[in-house]
């Protein structure tokens, strides 16, 4: 079976990348074009749906079937295409003002139906593409473009927001740390359903250094809450516990007894937990947990369609279209 | 000794009542048994737009006309010979159109001092001889039907609602229509419940006796079945008959019909319609909003299937932006507009043919559309086939403009054989078609100029595609200003180059001067007076066009070889703007934007005129 | 002040409401109509915008301005007229298709923004207007005019939802049950910025009954968690206690010690409290909170922005229109 | 020994480079101090549609043309005199356009192998005589400039930066530019960055002097001021022009000026502009889309601002639905696309003029808008005002359709004295206006047929409206056939009753037998080939439409006193077929829709073959 034998080159289109240089979609696009001979789907089987802005790029740059569609309709393009060819692996490519501005509607009901469709949304909180306003995802208070004097919108949470709109898989990562990418898309994948990463994206031009602290090697140890399943949820100084009232939060791990650090768990049926995590950074970064917040098994929708066709064709026989068509009042005439 | 029986050429009955009455069940049944004789008919519900206005208000008043005859009827008649109303809004809503001789029925019981203030009379009609003009049977309806159930064990309440069969009842005696169709439909709908069933079937004979044994009505009258040709006949609406259409389509082109939609009056009908062929395989998706049901639509035929998308025109305002990126992609997509009174919400339940330049140019940038009208309900099964078979022919964008009165009237419809569907060939690419082995999503088919189209699944023919704009061939992101000049024209020219057959003008005096043309809906009243105008003595030449985008090659010259033309619009004359700009041909516009279809009486008026002018 | 005077006919509108018999909005409408004159307010100063559904027709009945706009959009046209007219007390009707399907992206952007609107979810989980689809609150399964063989999609919780979009106020009430309704009216009036409420109102038409356990007088008692600020969280037999992960879970009263029933605190900053609560009720409607699920302050849209203007005017001075035309690169011709 | 100087009477120079070479800033530099110099002036700045495509590639390019002269210019020129090019890229995607004898300036330092194989040159066209047939000036302006900042403690990537400054500084020696503004710019920008601001100015000064003192260029040229009305000038740019025109608008309408907006090229200037104006009181809105962009504006404007959205031709596709509702509310509403290459996606920053009829027809129902269109960038000052005064004055959505090139295209602008603006009343209902004490939202100025509009605060007059058609005066909700007849073509009359100026025609020969017809932006090429038609002795007549919907009353007698009427339009013949359906008249349309204005030769080209005809 050729499709064993795919290599990164073989998913790399002839296409130049037309990124600045510098932009961390370079680091995820390279991170996906390695990571896909992992699928072991023929090209073939493989499509990429994008919105519009810098990251929605991205489809042209594989050489699979894709589609560079409109602003903010990926998710729903995406569901129409997966519903109709539930055999297709079909992945959403979007970014923060497509997928929570203008497209925030197609995204939570896309999550709250379990669409099987993979969401990666590049979240550089900025509009690169437009040239530098606020997002959604904007700390309060940013200088941009648009908000010369701050803007004055208190940003979305992907993650919470996600949990809120009854998404079965949500996880979170960073576009240069190719290994935690690697395996998150991993299990992104063997999620049956929707699963929505967020993956924080530096964009050099007109939000440089977004993410600094969860990248920069003085900071980021203490930062990033690594999350494994089974795993107690720390960083090289903090770990997380819970506090009374149901809430987690962060101490000094000189100030914890182990025993009470939080074990993460994303296959709790309850999206509390996995929402409490969501709590954790604020748009300061101060702490920050990466990886699967929430995993849990729901039957895909694709899935239930085809299901319900099967079970009523199957109760009620292949339709019968000059049945149909003559249903059950009719009259002769001559 | 029955009573004498009056032989009738046609009849038009108008059911009129509250919106918890069931006139439009009561008129259903009539149509069917109606339609069972073997006469011809058309039918117009007419509802408000809330679910049910207040009772006995005449916002609340719910009607259903019908017209039957010996002879082809193409309208539901411009006014009732016979008016059924059930309570005192109905009267007020129903007697403006109403000629004085004719017969009206009326529930006297619901003329209560209560009901009648509720919509302004001061006194009973009935008895003040405000309607001494009309034939009044004035019939205790109500009570007669809870006496006729006194036997049950039925709530007053629960009684009295049987009384629009004991209505059904009655005129099915009065015009000689067959009982066991509507028993049957009974039986078969209150299986579950015997009582009620009992009840309505109680009442449904009453009725009839009441009339049989009455001195109240003396005559009763026969309409003989009109010359139609051989064959099986069933009643349609034109919803019905789009949604049969859609599947037909997907099955003679072999493909997955796909209905990504959000649920609008008077569109949504299709939605439920499809939603219950899962075991043809058709795919209903229910979007969370206009937008999502086109996206989703496309995306299906991005992946092999059938899209298609139902709505009505806000609707279509919303899924402009999509729709354009469908011309951009140059992927099959069918956009069912079924249109109903603007702007703005303006009258959800009402008929109106004004999204015509919307559907034409309500989109960014030069963004053709293949634009096709069905003219009648049975028609919108053929044109239904057409759009899909133009969108997947083509690959492209194709308009289908229904509108509230097509969709829901009705006529007898003489099923077709499947066999004489002709197949749909979609032509899938499956190898690359440059002799570089490369694969050139935007090569096109010299005939068709339809591009070279590609499915996910099909091994070495992975490609790229986008809203921006696209190099010949190619299909690669193209800045080019040449190529986007020529990408632009050929679009154009693609959409202007679909094979439409000619416009055939009916003319029979082959010596007309003037032209009545018209598309959609108003093909009905177009042809009932252009009939009527005829028996008159006027030569006048009836044409309808069911291809809008492109027109017909030989348009030009039908407009030329007229001194006059008259096109009848429901809207301001879009159709007229849109002549008038390709042909400079002067043509005289007619219309009306009641939410309502022209009566024929409207058009052999406005046609005198021009004839006269 | 004549507004100290007005009685709830002042706020009756001579249009006659066009409702089915029995329709859960007329109880909503005459306990809105009683409760506005504690608003303390004068007519003109009220505004009520809808969109489209059953429900939508509100504001046609109320003596105050109003709008009946267009299918979902009516946050985002409050939005505009709060923002521009902070004087204006502006609420918002919607029903569970206007607000979750269509209207959705608006609602979640209204709420985290913190706009001054109060939107009241008329939830009967069902398209009333277009005669009976399933909605995105219907339970899976639903029997509707497009799901004759039951619907596939997993419904939101409103709550959820609102709460992972940083709501500031959420609460839950039943439109027959007029003290409650009015009480939580109260307190988001009360509120700074933008409070949703969900109302589970009763179509008798297409979907009757849908809330008869928290209706039912043998029922409701069992079912009915009512929340009020500081007292603890029961029903007449249950009682709302924490597990070991964060969420929460209903107990039976007799296994529980009353100290370890969840003494209830609207005030909470992190969310996580009350999106636990939130999810206590499935569709099917075993254990239903009530009350105000979430009341923290945030600085309301409308506040900011006119604080900014005012900031930046007091600073640069108030603009000068020929000034700004002429900008600093002049030249003068002859 | 100083060199000799050329006087010329007109320049038109084009500086081409990478995205990050800067040369938007050394264009608009320059223009600065042409204009400073009292030339007048047209620029065209052209980018890619990527914010940095890969450095050295074609699509990476960008470029600035600026054409100048001592007379009236309107147009930024058809191909340049001056071609400086920073690297190979930019000298494969620009030499097309440039005519032999064109003098080319090129930093050859860029001219590596690598960067020349990038773009496909096989050999170095400055050695291999391919350009011999222009004026090259091959200098290293990379390394001079590297040389010339050797004394600072820049790394040679940061001292690379400042080569366009030495570009700048060449260009402006050769043609006789003031300096000190450009200092004095570069002094504000980089007042917090010392040494970056000490690289640019050494490099621009370095630049100056290398024209002086080395033998390579042997003239300098000057191009004198061109005869101006007397008063005080600025460069502006369409988009700014435009911003400004609102912010004015709202001053003499004594409203608050509310922009609800999604950003969206090439329209996004227009909400950074505003967003700095808080101390004009103006809002801003930036929304999660278009839609409630929109429906912001509407929330407003319903609440007595001036609501206003901005957007691209995608987003008038999304808002057409809540623009709907605008003409339904009759609510003042300013709806400004600056439209861009289509459909879908197409062209994001390239120019076009494709989005006519989507305003005019792009909403469902009959749904008539205001349309009017700037003709310059300058000219969106007046016409910014314009929309306002309409749609406040008679309550209604007014499109104003400006597009790429103007937005971002600049000229000299006499800056208009603020007392001169004429002010707009809006007069608001503070009282009822029927004898029985009601107030009746719908009753309508008999004048102008706009409605009574009370804005909530206003004591006494509560009332509700809505998107369902309304009642006449009262604006209840009514679905009465007749009324709805009687509303739509109330609205109608009343956005077809709007008072627009006539149309003027320019015609100095009186004896024009052709009219050249224009809407919009191609008002500057139309200019410049009718002036030089008319120099070469051809008497050609021009017109030019500001206000689309409606037409001047006159425009049918303007048509129809030339024997030709030739429309250039950036579309398929949008305005040409609006025309032809209302005037009947057979108009030339000459259509381009390559993303770029017209070039003066094409429409002299274009004339010439109708007046030979
Ligand atoms: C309908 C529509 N509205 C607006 C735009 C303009 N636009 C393009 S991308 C974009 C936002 C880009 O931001 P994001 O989604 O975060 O992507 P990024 O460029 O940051 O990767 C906008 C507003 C558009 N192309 N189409
Ligand atoms: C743009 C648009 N799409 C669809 C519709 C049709 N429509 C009107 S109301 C409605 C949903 C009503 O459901 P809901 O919001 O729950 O209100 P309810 O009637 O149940 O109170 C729909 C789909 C519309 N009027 N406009
Ligand atoms: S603008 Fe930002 S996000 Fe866009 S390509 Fe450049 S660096 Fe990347
Ligand atoms: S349909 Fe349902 S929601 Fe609508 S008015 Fe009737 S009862 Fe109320
Ligand atoms: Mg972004
Ligand atoms: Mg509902």
């Amino acid at each position: 079976m050729p499709e064993l034998t795919l290599t990164k080159k073989d998913f790399s289109s002839d296409q130049e990348v037309r990124w600045c240089p510098g932009c961390g979609d370079y680091s995820i696009l390279s991170t996906m074009q390695s990571f896909l001979p992992e699928l072991g789907l023929p090209r073939e089987k493989i499509v990429f749906i994008s919105g519009i802005g810098c990251s929605s790029r991205f489809p042209y740059y594989l050489d699979t079937y894709g589609m560079h569609s409109i602003h903010g309709r990926a998710p729903a393009i995406a569901t129409g295409l997966a519903i109709s060819r539930p055999d297709l692996s079909v992945w959403v490519i979007t970014g923060d003002g497509d997928s929570l501005s203008i497209g925030g509607n197609h995204l939570i009901h896309a999550l709250r139906r379990n669409a099987d469709i993979k969401i990666l949304l590049f979240n550089n909180r900025i509009y690169g593409l437009t040239k530098g306003q606020y997002s959604p995802t904007s700390e309060k208070g940013k200088i941009t473009k648009s908000s010369p004097y701050g803007s004055l919108d208190t940003p979305f949470s992907p993650i919470s927001l996600a949990l809120g709109a009854e998404a079965s898989f949500v996880a979170r990562t960073i576009d240069s740390d190719r290994q935690h990418l690697t395996q998150t898309l991993r299990a992104a994948a063997a999620h049956k359903g929707a699963a929505l990463i967020e993956i924080y994206q530096n964009c050099p031009i007109f939000n440089d250094g977004a993410f600094d602290p969860v990248k920069d090697s003085d900071t980021k140890d203490d930062v990033l809450l690594r999350l494994e399943h089974g795993a107690p949820v720390v960083s090289s100084s903090h770990a997380v516990v819970r506090d009374g009232i149901g809430s987690l939060s962060v101490k000094p791990l000189s100030e914890v007894d182990p025993s009470q650090i939080v074990l993460h768990d994303a296959h709790i049926q309850d999206p509390t937990y996995a929402f409490a995590l969501s709590r954790l950074s604020g748009s300061m970064l101060e702490h920050v947990p990466v990886g699967v917040f929430r995993d849990v098994e729901r039957a895909p929708f694709s899935k239930l369609i085809h299901q319900q066709i099967s079970d009523v064709t199957a109760k009620e026989g292949k339709g019968d279209l000059a049945a149909l068509l003559a249903g059950s009042d009719t009259w002769q005439v001559g | 000794m029955s009573k004498p029986v009056v032989t009738l050429d046609q009849v038009v009955i108008r059911f009129a009542g509250d919106s918890g009455d069931g006139m439009q069940l009561t008129g259903d049944r009539f149509t069917s048994d109606t339609a069972m004789l073997g006469n011809d008919l058309r039918t117009l519900p007419n509802y408000p737009a809330e679910i049910r206005a207040p009772q006995g208000t005449v916002p609340g008043v719910s009607s259903f006309q019908l017209h039957f005859g010996d002879h082809h009827i193409q309208t539901p008649g411009d006014s009732p010979d016979v008016l059924v109303v059930m309570n005192p809004a109905a009267l007020k809503a129903n007697i403006a159109d109403t000629p004085r001789g004719a017969t009206i029925i009326v529930d006297k019981d619901e003329f209560t001092t209560r009901n009648l203030s509720k919509v302004g009379y001061a006194t009973n009609p009935i008895e003040d001889g405000s309607l001494d003009s009309y034939k009044i049977h004035a019939l205790p309806l109500t009570s007669m039907t809870v006496g006729a159930l006194a036997h049950l064990t039925l709530t007053r309440k629960e009684a009295e609602r049987s009384k629009n069969m004991f209505a059904l009842g009655l005129l099915s005696w009065m015009y000689h229509r067959p009982t066991t169709l509507t028993e049957e439909f009974l039986t078969a709908k209150f299986a579950k419940k015997p009582e009620i069933l009992e009840a309505n079937l109680t009442a449904y004979r009453a009725g009839w006796n009441y009339g049989e044994t009455t001195e109240d009505f003396a005559v009763s009258y026969e309409v003989r079945p009109a010359p139609m040709e051989k064959g099986l006949y069933r009643n349609i609406s034109g919803n019905i008959a789009l949604s049969y259409g859609l599947v037909a389509a997907a099955e003679v082109a072999g493909v997955q019909l796909f209905l990504g939609s959000y649920p609008i009056t008077p569109a949504s009908d299709i939605l439920h319609e499809l939603a219950k062929m899962k075991s043809f395989g058709v795919v209903t998706f229910q979007a969370e909003d206009e937008i999502a049901g086109v996206g989703a639509a496309l995306g299906a035929s991005y992946g092999g299937a059938l899209g298609i998308t139902t709505t009505s025109g806000p609707g279509i305002a919303l899924k402009s932006e999509a729709i354009g990126l469908g011309v951009m992609l140059e992927l099959p997509l069918v956009i069912i507009d079924v249109q109903r009174g603007g702007p703005s919400t303006g009258l959800p339940t009402k008929t109106e043919q004004s999204d015509l330049l919307q559907a034409m140019y309500g989109r960014n940038g030069e963004s053709p559309c293949v634009v096709i009208a069905p003219a009648t309900p049975s028609d919108c099964f053929e044109v239904a086939i057409e759009a899909c078979r133009i969108a997947l022919e083509y690959r492209t964008p194709v308009f289908l403009l229904s509108d509230g009165y097509i969709a829901n009237g009705s006529e007898p419809w003489l099923i077709p054989n499947v066999d004489s569907i002709p197949k749909i060939t979609v032509n899938l690419a499956t190898e690359p078609n440059s002799e570089n082995g490369e694969f050139l999503p935007y090569l096109r088919d010299p005939e068709t100029l339809a591009r070279a189209f590609a499915v996910p699944g099909t091994k070495g023919l992975e490609h790229r595609i986008g809203g921006v704009e696209k190099a010949d061939k190619t299909g690669a992101i193209s800045y080019d200003p040449a190529n986007h000049d020529l990408m632009v024209r050929t679009r154009a020219a693609k959409v202007a180059g679909v094979k439409v057959p000619d416009l055939v003008v009916d003319d029979p005096s082959d010596m007309a001067d003037v032209l009545v043309l018209g598309w959609g809906s108003t093909y009905g009243p177009i042809w009932a007076a252009v009939q009527s105008l005829r028996e008159t003595g006027h030569n006048v030449a009836q044409a309808h066009l069911r291809y809008i985008n492109p027109f017909p090659k030989n348009l030009g010259e039908v407009l030329g070889s007229y001194k006059k033309v008259l096109v009848p619009e429901m809207n301001l004359g879009q159709l007229a703007r849109m002549i008038r700009g390709e042909y400079l041909v002067d043509v005289v516009g007619f219309d009306q934007v009641r939410g309502m279809p022209f009566t024929t009486e409207q058009i052999v008026n406005a046609t005198l005129e021009v004839l006269s002018a």
